[in-house]
Parts: structure tokens; C-alpha cells; sequence
């Protein structure tokens, strides 16, 4: 982000986005209220919920036209994953668009065809496994999902073995441990495997970013709401500073992380080479702000937050789970450091320094 | 200053050879493993093995039920126990209320009730919190009538933690709503069998279970008031302030600088896990510890560990909370994805102590009073700086 | 959403040009050096060449002293302006007063003011805080007292950066001290070369010169009053507004995200010079960017950086500051003792950029408002919490 | 530190401590008010202060009896540091108490001798130069430092150069860039080069860290001072949590930091080999504690702190400084890592835990 730069710096959402991100609003609001997140826990995975979203169109929307898709943009993606996180809803959805996006890549023959239509209408859920190939990855939704997509030197690969056996964490996710070189596989035909894996790296750390800003601001959502009721030492909780700064601080982290995936995911529809590094930056930040707002909004429960019972709890139960299936973003950050470095050591370096000259 | 290690003599190096015995007797050292699993921080096999040996109040002269053991003997004692991480929530509270109840209860039941906490058959839980009034505890609204010679007492308690396994609850309730709300309190040992007791168990994210105790109308004799009528307040104080880390404690470096160091044993046994896992080659031949990026972020969490457990008194709560706090992240962030895995699943790392960790740690900001409260405290009785005004215009003294 | 490179037409290009050309004659990019020796935040020279070509006023009308630009060339000649690092915290205050001098000032003088600001004759500076009232401006001790057609005014202002290079001060004074706080507050444009006005420097950790004005039975005519009697809060109320990055502004995406954007431009600045440093070899030989915690910790500043340029409004501010002194910190100690030495100290490194923004930092958390009124603005304003209950029974409003 | 460990926990200061805390608290309260601190700012060393010191016996109490010394331990000198720190005072004395015990481990013979009578004394600055001896470093006193110990290849060595032009600097330090190599220079004989060098580091660690200590303390307590004092919206600026709960959280960083230095003083005083990565780690969090704590004092001051007059913005500015004349504490994290990894190697890493066996 060049600060003397003559680009647009406009954040808001137009009439077309604000009447989609409503509607993903609304329908995460009807079709997932909490006992819908607690039922799923033993596996991760509402079915239900998964077919009422493939229903809404959330997995094809964000397909080229050719694969049957509306051709939406990550950013739209970004607003749908932002108002599931809000929801904390159970279904793998962000992995799953991912992998079919790369899926999608390989043209339009059969298995990948075939498998892609399923996808996009939800009879299929797709993993996303881009660790390496040769050795056991935890694919985050592993437990359910019928293929999984990943690479190997040179090819993107789908991998068909099925579900397999649940691995219980504690951010509910359908987790399991999938041997993609042991799964029978299918090879997906791509111009250039790097630049693809690449670009569905990018794609899942701004996803999940999106996810993992609503998810603060749900949980931070339940925090206000309770400490605007509670009162103590005969002034509403809400009032102390010693209670309402921290709170106020997750609403700046989330207003911030907001923004920057909202431009981080226009950079990748738009210009996906003009600041590459901005995914992950967006990723890391959403999650440094989601593990301390979490933690800020469970402790402003008191007591009753640390109950499993709490819904901010549930809130809490996610935000690390989540994050780490897109990735350690202690990566990001040091990958954002070498991107600083690279540009500083570039003969161009000068060049935006004139006026010191 | 005085950081030697301290010579022991054969009677110690006995005793401590007796406890460990004691341990492997009872596979306790299997308890820390069922507690992760979803414990309620109390083995009553264990804790009446422990009063049969006079170690539920090892200082205590053996005919009073003690095993006459002199500070250094009960230090060796609970480091004992703390290394094979025997749960150990009830045995605390109990121990934490008893100066209490040797101080204030009534020669009717006193020495009944010391002599049955020494052998491990009488345990005590707290009654403190309700669900209204959160940290700011002298706005207790549980209600406790006089009826000749008994007491009419009808409210709620929540985090009542180990009552399904205890005698009586040390329970703070109001008996004068007309006076300023200090000096209405009184406090009671609350016969937990006693009819109108209602136990409703609450699981807590680090899988232990605290209870909600409901109590309707429940009779209690008189003599199971502590302390004067109304002077509640002064009774709670004591345990209150050990439980805060406040007061001048002993000078003989016996003691932790501060109650904290109970999560930050936690603590650190998750970060040796950690540092363990990271030492060995993992299923793609990488070593974590090659990374200095890993080796750096393992470093942050020993330094806030070493400091943590240095701090005294109400200032080592709050680090010793807010390090676990942040540890527990910073080391799940560390291990990835499969550190999340619970500990009985294929492929968890180091039993999911680090999962366990990051749950539990969230319990400790505001186990045993928020870090609010101490900040308060350190703010007030550290600094020096003026009480919150509020509108009733009664300052809040947070040395509470 | 909208985050495209805006095509110049050959206006834009040719008016970018002509700013480059400005900067050059003036040696205008030497200004940031001056200022951070110790300069104060203004040039007359510049000041007045930007006023001849109607850049003042930019989007004003050229017969009302403007250049006629539309908002694509003020947005031009603003970040050609900011690359050149033309110290302008004069020029900002005067565009932050100027929409309540238009909108409240007598007709007397409307037009007078108005020209001159464009011509760059007439500058303004803030006459908000007081030695006692901290950042609770509505406190304001400062007495105006009417005597006919005049006000005679008496008090002392703190932080009244650029005094000595301005003609007026945006003067908050209390007309009524019967009436509520907020409602005996009265503007002023105070002639800064009235009798009775004494400015004294203050220099701040930064370098620049700031001030105190007291003022002892200060006559201004009638005529300098802003808005009625007794109705200042509002008068005051729009700069505020705008300076607290707070209001609907425009949809156009020609403005930053928040007002952040100033102090983020020096840690930019910072951070780029920093990385530089690190991608050449010092005289040990050694490269600092080879070592990987050295690259995680830049990585650091570089999320810190990029998340504050986009947190929007109040939160904006508050992340502005917050990461300028956390980065600052970590540039410095990335840096070395060598980071430390004055710009003009032999083997100081990078003209001691990285320094000077350490000392710049500290003020970052006050200017314009503390953080801590922006939190307040946040709690009550976005998440609807309830105000800070004070005995008076007034509960204070942070939306001010 | 191990938990489990049957050591005393005893932090107090015994009865003798107590009365030397109080001995130098008394002085540097005396000798060293503001004005001092500010009159010496150009050259960053009072010399009238620095005799004074002399005079207290600051620089000969640490020194082993041979050497004209007291044989007092890191311990009391760190007691002196604190109170030193606490006022911020104008004078190189950990450079130079460090430097002196180096010398005096080369035992009695002429020039060394000579040297180290005249630094115990105070007639002459030493400084202490530990970076690599082949090219310039900066060091602390080495504007008014007549002599610096340093270290080459398997040698300890006296560089004698004499005082060097001041290298003008933020932190107020007499800091002088110094080509060791280039000064005339002397060579000191020790048994280990090695041992001594590694244990001067740590000195200096633990040195500063008190220091810093007393440098956070003085900072809050004029915040404190600050606060008590002003009130707003009608009430006590110290009684909002916004004001008092981060002043608290400074409090709370210095006890911790006390005692580590404690910790790792005494611990180089009698087993300097049980818990070898202690100082860098007492260091470390002093320093972060500095950092936070004068940026927290400076903060509570509003705009009147960010002037150059206020006093606070004195401690401000030092505390930088004095930290990374004694080395980046980043590198000592990394150290803590590194000594925790090499724990976790050990062959009896089993034996501490046998109770899971």
C-alpha cells in the first residue's frame, strides 16, 4: 500500500453488494441460529444447512459461466464468508468454493466435469488439501468431503477416496486426516499448477479472513449485549472504561481487518499481481484480531463466558481452529516481511524517493 | 534473597519418598489426564488416602490430624503433588476456607468440623458469586432470614465449584438489606444435604464441571453462622486476601510469589510439550526447531513465563492469567492444526495438552476474581490512586 | 468497492506537474528535514506560493481565491504534497477551521477572512485545551465577558500549534458559567495581534514548536464571535467532527480511510527506510534482512501499517496512533543503539528517520484528541455501550 | 525455572540490603534531581555526579578485595542500578562496573593494575566495547570513557584511546563511535576469554535491566503524581479505569521485572551455571516493560507529557537507549527459545516427568 498512490480508497459496499450481503445475512440468520451450530458438533457438518446453502447458490456463484457458475468475484465470496463466520455456521463452504475455483481451472471434460457439477450443486463437498502430497495433511473438512483437492509436482490433483474417519478438535471443524498419494485420484488438466495453487492459497487466506471478521464481530456482539444488561457496583457493566476500552478495541480491530479483506479481495479479482502479498496480510491481521477478541469478548461474560453453555464460547471454540486451516499466519507475516524487502532492494527504490533527490 | 536449593534431611527425603509412593499407589498420576478429559478438580479415593496420612493439614500436630510437618515438609508436599498434577481444586478451597472456620465457626461444631476436613470426609466449595451481581461480590442478594434458632436462607450461587463432592458451602448471604451493603452480610457454613440445596452441574470449556446452586428456602441452625451477624464481611476477608495474594505471607521463600503460578504450571507444561514436539522430525522430515522464526516465538513464551512466575501477590495473578492466556495462542499457532486435535484423536499432538490449554487458560482471567478486580487493587492499594466515584456517591474500594 | 489506479487526463497530469515544479522551486522537499530538526510545521514562503496558485482552497471557485479543482485534483495536489512531505500542520488546521468560519462568521468579516486564508495571508490555530481540562474541551475555563460592543477575554490555551505564524485563534470560551457546560461555551475568532495575547513556545518531543497563549483582558470586537452566544459547542462541533474523522464524507474514494493516514505516512516512511538498511550490508559485513526474525519482525510493522491505513474513521485514529508507537519501538530496537543517534551524528542511520519517529509517536496518542476519547466515541457511539455514569448524574456523552 | 524445584522462592531483601537500597535511593534522590539530569544532556555525563559516585564507593564495591574492592556481588550492584534508573542518572556506572570486574580478572600486574585503581576510583571512565573489535562500534561512555574493555580472538584487551567525539543521541547517552582496533591497547591476561566475555554480557544484562526497572518506576510514579491530581468530567482523572487500569498493568510489569532481575542477579552471584539464560531473559522483559511502561507514563500526562520540559518525556527518551546499549533484546528471546529447545533435547527430559511413566 503506496500512501501517495492516486487509487480509489472507497471500502463501501454498492447497492448490488449491500442487497447480497443482506440476503447472506438474513439467511445465515434464519438458518442457523445457535441450537443449529450446537447440533452439528459431534461432526462439524450440518447436512441441512449445507443443501440450503447450495440451494441459495452460494457454491456456484463464484464459477465462470462456463462451469454452470454466475462468474462473482472472491469479493462477493468474501461477503457470503463474512456473514457465515457472523453465524459461525457449520459447513465447510469457504475450502469448498476454493477447490471448486481450482477444479474449475481444468476445463470442462469429464470426471472433473462431472465432479464440478456436483459441486456447485452441493452433492458433493470438496476439500481443499495443498499441503504436501506424500505425506498424511489434516484437510479441514476431511470428514466429509468425497474429494479433495490438492497438488503434487507439476498437476493439480483430485483426490476421490471419500470421507474418512473424523479427527474431534475443538473448533468443531469435519476434520480429518486425508492421504491424498493413498486416495484413488484423479489429475486435473492446468495451464500452470504453481500460479493456481498460488492464486486458491490466496483465495482461501482472504475467505477465511472474511469469515473470521464476523465471526469477532458475533462474538463481540454477544459481549456488548451482555454487559449493556448487567450492572455492577450500582452502574450498568457496560459504563467502565475497565470494560468498555477493550471492547472498543475489538471493534477497531474488526473495522480494520474488515476493510483490508474487502480490499484484498478486490485485489484478487481486479489486479491479483499489483499486491500479492495482501491476502496474507489480510489473513494474519483478521486473525490476530480474532484470538484477541474472542478472548476479550468470553472474559467480558465474566464466569458464565467460560461455561460451555455460553454462546460466546462456541465463539471462542472456533476462532483458533478456523485460522489454522487456512495456515500459521505467523507465515504471512514474515512472507510480508520479505515482500518489504524485496521491494526495498529494487533498482525502483529511488525512483519514489524523487524528491529527495 | 535466597534462591538455594534446599537441603533436605532424611526425615524430608522420606516424606517425599512417601508421597511419591502415595501417588503411584493411587495412579494419581493418571489423574491429570482424566481431569483434561473432563474432571471435577477432586479424587475423593485420593483426598482420604491424603487425610489418612494427616496431609490435608500436613503442619498440623498429628493428634489433631495433621502429620506435624514443618514448612519446608508441606512445601515438599505440594510440590509433590503439583509435579505428578494431582487435581487439586477442592483440596485449595478447603485448605483456603479453614483458617476461617478455626477462627470464626461456633465451639458446637468447630471441632467436629476440623477434625472431619483433616481425615478428607468434610470439603468445603465457595459461595460467593451470583448471577447478577458478577465480580462485585458485596452485592450478594441470597437472602438469609432469621426463625428462632435457624436461618431461612433462599438464593443462588454459581461457580460453586466441587460442591458435588462437599459438605458445606462457605456462604455469603445478606442478612440486613436496610444497612449500607458491606455491613449486611453474614457468613455461613452451609450444610450442602440440608433440604432446598439444589446442585445443577455447569460444564466450563476446559472440561472441568463447576454447579449453580439453587437454594429455596433452606434451614440452617445457627450454629453454622461464622462470625458475628452482619460482620460477614470480615469473616470473608481472610480468604478472600489469600486468594487474592494479599497479606504479608511467610519470609522463608516457601511460598510461590503468587497464586498464579497454578495456571502457569499449566503453562508450562505445555510449552515443554511444545518445545518437545518441536525438537523431533515431524511426518514431512522437517525439525520445527530449525525455524529461528519457531525458535523466537517458543522464546516469547518463556520469557512471559519466567516473568509471570516472579510476580507477586495480585500483580502475579493478572500476568500469571493474562501469559497463560496468551501463551496458549501463541503455542497453538505454533503447532498448526493438529495441536487443536482433541487428545484422543489419531494424530493429536502431545495428548492434546496444548489444545486442553488453550481452553482452560481463557477460565483464568477470572478464576478465583477477574483481573479487573486486581487491577483495581494494584491501582488503589499499589498506587495509591483515587476509588472509581460512583453516582450513589459511595467510592468503590477495590481492597476487597 | 473500488480500489483502481484513477486515470489522469492531461489536466490532472498537467497540474501534477505544476505541483512537482512548486516543490522543486521552493526546495520544498528539504522542508521535512528542517521539520524534524525542530521546525514548526509551516513555511510562509511555500505557504504563500500555494496560496498565488489558489491551492489553498483548492476546489474553490479561481474568483474566490481557489484554483477551481475538482476533487480528483485536490486529492492530486494533496498526495503530491504529502510525497513531498511538506510540513503542513498550518495549512491543515486553517482547512479544518474554514468550513465554520464560512458557515458562522459575521458578515463583517466573512469575506475579508475568506481571502485571506485563500491567499494564505490569514491562518488559523486551535484555541481548544486548557492547563486543567485536559482532553474534556466542554470544561473550558477561559471567560469572555461582554462589554458592549466588545468581549473581554481572559484564560490560557495549551497546544496551540502554529500561533506564532497565524493571524487568528478558533477561540472556545465561556460565556455563561451559570448555564450547563455545554451550553455557555461561545466562539471566537481571536485576533492573535490583539493587546493582551502572550505566546510562549513550547517545543515537543518531535521538534515542533507548539505553544501556550495566555490572554489577559483580551478585547475583541463583536464581529469575531462565531455563531451565537452561548452556542459554541455547535460552531465547534463540525471541526471536530471532521477532525475526529467522523461524518458521512464522500463516496468517491478520494479520501483516506481516516484522518490515521498522517502519522501512518511518517511510519511508512520509517519502515521503508528500515528495510532498506536491512537489504544492505553493514560494516560487519553481515546483512540484517538474512536473518529471519529480522524479516518477522518488519513483517510485523508491515501488517501493523497496512491494517491501520484501512481502519476507517474514529477506530482509524486510535489504530493510526497505536501502531506509529509500536512500530516505532520495534523499527528502533530492529535498528540498534545506532538507530538512536541524532540524524546529523556521524554513522547515524538513515538520517536518523527512525529516531525522530520514535520521539514523533508519543504525541500521536493525543493529537487531535486522545485515544481514549475515540474509544469512548466507539463504545457509545458504534456498539451502543452506556455512557461513564459520574456522580453529577450527567453521564458524558464521548460523541462530542 | 522449574516449578517443581525444592528452591527457596525468597526475593526480600535481607536487613544489609535493605539499608544499601535505602543508601542509594537517598543519594541519587539528593545528588540527582531534574536539573542535573538536564544539565547534563549535551554530553549525557555529569562528572561532578560521577565523583560523588566515586566517593559512595559505587565502583570499587564489586570489586574481589585484591583490587582495593569490597567484594560486593551483581546482586548490590543491581540495587544501585535500580536506584540509579529510578532517577535517571547522568552517568556510565554499569558500563563501568562490568568493565571493571573484566579487568580485574587479569589480576595485579601494571598497566592493568594501575588502570583499574584509577576506575575504582573514578578517575578514569571505562566503557565497555563487546561488539566485534575489527570494526567501529558504539559505545555508551565512549565519549568520556578513557579507556574500553573489549575482546579479539582469545584475548581480553584495553583499548586506551582516550575519550572519542560524542555521537549526539536521543537516549541523552555519552556514547562515541570507537575503533578499538585503531587505539593503542593493552592486553589483559585471563584464564577464558570466553567465560569472562559471556559473563560480562550477562552482567550488563542484568545491570541494565535494573536500570530499567528503576527507570518504568520513575515514570509511573510521576504519572501517578499526574493523575492524583487532575480531575475530569468531575471526578479524579486517576479514578477512571481508562487511566488507572494501564498504569496498573505498568505496576504490575515492574514487580515482575524486579524480581526477575533479582532472580537473575543472584543467581550469577551463586550458581552462575543453574539457569544460564536468565539474565538475557530478565533483560528482555525489563526492557519490554520499559518500552511499555514510559510510553504508558508519557500517555497519562495528555499533550503535556509530548513537551519537552515535562519530566516524563526525560525518562521517555532514555529508556531506548539504555536497552540497546546492553544488545537487542530480540536476540535474548531467541536465546530463551533456544535454551528451552536444548532442555527439551536432553536426554533427562524423561527423568522430570516421571510420573507420566
Amino acid at each position: 500500500m503506496d500512501t501517495s498512490e492516486l487509487r480509489r480508497q472507497d471500502y463501501t459496499l454498492d447497492g448490488d453488494q449491500v442487497v447480497l450481503r443482506d440476503l447472506f445475512a438474513q439467511f445465515f440468520a434464519r438458518e442457523c441460529p445457535m441450537d443449529v451450530v450446537r447440533a452439528a458438533e459431534p461432526t462439524g457438518h450440518d447436512p441441512q444447512l449445507w443443501r440450503a446453502t447450495a440451494e441459495l447458490g452460494a457454491m456456484s456463484m463464484a464459477l465462470p459461466a462456463e462451469a454452470g457458475g454466475d462468474g462473482a468475484g472472491i469479493v462477493e465470496v468474501a461477503l457470503l464468508a463474512e456473514q457465515l463466520g457472523r453465524r459461525i455456521a457449520p459447513v465447510p463452504l469457504v475450502e469448498h468454493v476454493v477447490a471448486s475455483r481450482l477444479l474449475a481451472a481444468g476445463g470442462g471434460d469429464d470426471p472433473i466435469a462431472t465432479l464440478l457439477a456436483d459441486a456447485s450443486r452441493g452433492r458433493t463437498v470438496l476439500g481443499l488439501g495443498l499441503e504436501r502430497y506424500d505425506v498424511p495433511q489434516l484437510v479441514s473438512s476431511g470428514a466429509v468431503a468425497g474429494a479433495v483437492v490438492g497438488h503434487r509436482a507439476g498437476a493439480v490433483v483430485v483426490s476421490t477416496g471419500g470421507p474418512q474417519p473424523h479427527a474431534a478438535n475443538q473448533a468443531g471443524l469435519p476434520s480429518a486426516w486425508r492421504d491424498l498419494g493413498a486416495e484413488p485420484c484423479v489429475e486435473v488438466p492446468v495451464a500452470s499448477t504453481a500460479v493456481l495453487v498460488d492464486r486458491a492459497r490466496r483465495e482461501l487466506k482472504v475467505l477465511t479472513a472474511a469469515a473470521l471478521v464476523g465471526l469477532t464481530e458475533g462474538a463481540l456482539a454477544l459481549a456488548v449485549s451482555f454487559v449493556q444488561t448487567r450492572r455492577t457496583q450500582g452502574v450498568p457493566l457496560g459504563s467502565l472504561q475497565g470494560v468498555s476500552f477493550p471492547l472498543a478495541d475489538v471493534a477497531i480491530g474488526v473495522a480494520g481487518a474488515r476493510h483490508l479483506c474487502r480490499r484484498a479481495a478486490w485485489f484478487l479479482d481486479h489486479e491479483p499481481e499489483a499486491e500479492p502479498d495482501l491476502p496474507g496480510i489480510a489473513f494474519a491481521y483478521a486473525a490476530e484480531v480474532a484470538t484477541h477478541g474472542v478472548t476479550v469478548a468470553l472474559h467480558a461474560h465474566g464466569g458464565l463466558g467460560f461455561a460451555v453453555e455460553s454462546d460466546v464460547s462456541r465463539y471462542f471454540l472456533r476462532a483458533k481452529g478456523w485460522t489454522l486451516a487456512a495456515g500459521d499466519p505467523g507465515r504471512d507475516v514474515l512472507a510480508a516481511g520479505e515482500a518489504l524487502l524485496a521491494k526495498a532492494a529494487r533498482p525502483d527504490r529511488e525512483d519514489r524517493r524523487w524528491t529527495s533527490r | 534473597m535466597d534462591f538455594t536449593v534446599i537441603a533436605e534431611d532424611v526425615v524430608h527425603r522420606t516424606l517425599r519418598r512417601h508421597v511419591r509412593e502415595l501417588v503411584r499407589k493411587h495412579a494419581a498420576d493418571q489423574l491429570d489426564e482424566r481431569e483434561r478429559r473432563g474432571g471435577d478438580g477432586f479424587d475423593e479415593p485420593f483426598h482420604l488416602a491424603l487425610g489418612r496420612r494427616g496431609w490435608i493439614v500436613p503442619t498440623w500436630p498429628v493428634d489433631r490430624g495433621g502429620a506435624g510437618l514443618d514448612r519446608l515438609g508441606a512445601r515438599i508436599l505440594d510440590l509433590e503433588l503439583a509435579r505428578a498434577r494431582i487435581p487439586a481444586t477442592t483440596l485449595g478451597i478447603t485448605r483456603l476456607v479453614l483458617p476461617a472456620v478455626e477462627r470464626h465457626a461456633s465451639a458446637a461444631i468447630r471441632d467436629e468440623l476440623l477434625a472431619g476436613v483433616a481425615l478428607g470426609s468434610v470439603r468445603f466449595c465457595l459461595g460467593y458469586t451470583e448471577p447478577e451481581g458478577g465480580s462485585d461480590l458485596a452485592a450478594a442478594r441470597t437472602r438469609a432470614v432469621r426463625d428462632g434458632g435457624e436461618w431461612v436462607i433462599s438464593g443462588t450461587k454459581l461457580f460453586t465449584t466441587g460442591a458435588q463432592h462437599c459438605q458445606y458451602c462457605f456462604l455469603l448471604a445478606r442478612t440486613d438489606p436496610s444497612r449500607p451493603k458491606r455491613r449486611g452480610l453474614t457468613m455461613f457454613l452451609l450444610p450442602l444435604d440440608a433440604a432446598g440445596v439444589d446442585i445443577q452441574p455447569v460444564r466450563t470449556l476446559s472440561g472441568v464441571r463447576t454447579n449453580i446452586v439453587h437454594l429455596d428456602d433452606v434451614r440452617v441452625p445457627d450454629r453454622y453462622r461464622l462470625g458475628e451477624v452482619n460482620d460477614g464481611w470480615a469473616v470473608l476477608r481472610g480468604p478472600l486476601d489469600a486468594e487474592h495474594s494479599i497479606g504479608p505471607g511467610d519470609d522463608d521463600g516457601l511460598d510461590d510469589a503468587s497464586i498464579g503460578v497454578i495456571f502457569l504450571r499449566q503453562l508450562q507444561l505445555a510449552l515443554d510439550a511444545t518445545a518437545g514436539w518441536a525438537s523431533e522430525r515431524g511426518p514431512d522430515g522437517t525439525r520445527p526447531a530449525d525455524d529461528p522464526v519457531v525458535v523466537h516465538r517458543l522464546g516469547r513464551v518463556a520469557v512471559q513465563l519466567a516473568a509471570a512466575l516472579a510476580t507477586p501477590g495480585p500483580a502475579g495473578r493478572v500476568r500469571g492469567a493474562e501469559a497463560t492466556v496468551a501463551g496458549a495462542a501463541e503455542l497453538v499457532d505454533v503447532l498448526g492444526p493438529a495441536g487443536l486435535l482433541d487428545g484422543r484423536a489419531p494424530g493429536a499432538l502431545e495428548s492434546g495438552r496444548v489444545e486442553w490449554l488453550h481452553r482452560y487458560a481463557q477460565g483464568t482471567t477470572t478464576y478465583l476474581g477477574t483481573v479487573e478486580i486486581f487491577r483495581g487493587i494494584i491501582a488503589q492499594r499499589d498506587l495509591g490512586l483515587p476509588r472509581p466515584v460512583h453516582p450513589a456517591g459511595t467510592a468503590t474500594d477495590a481492597r476487597t
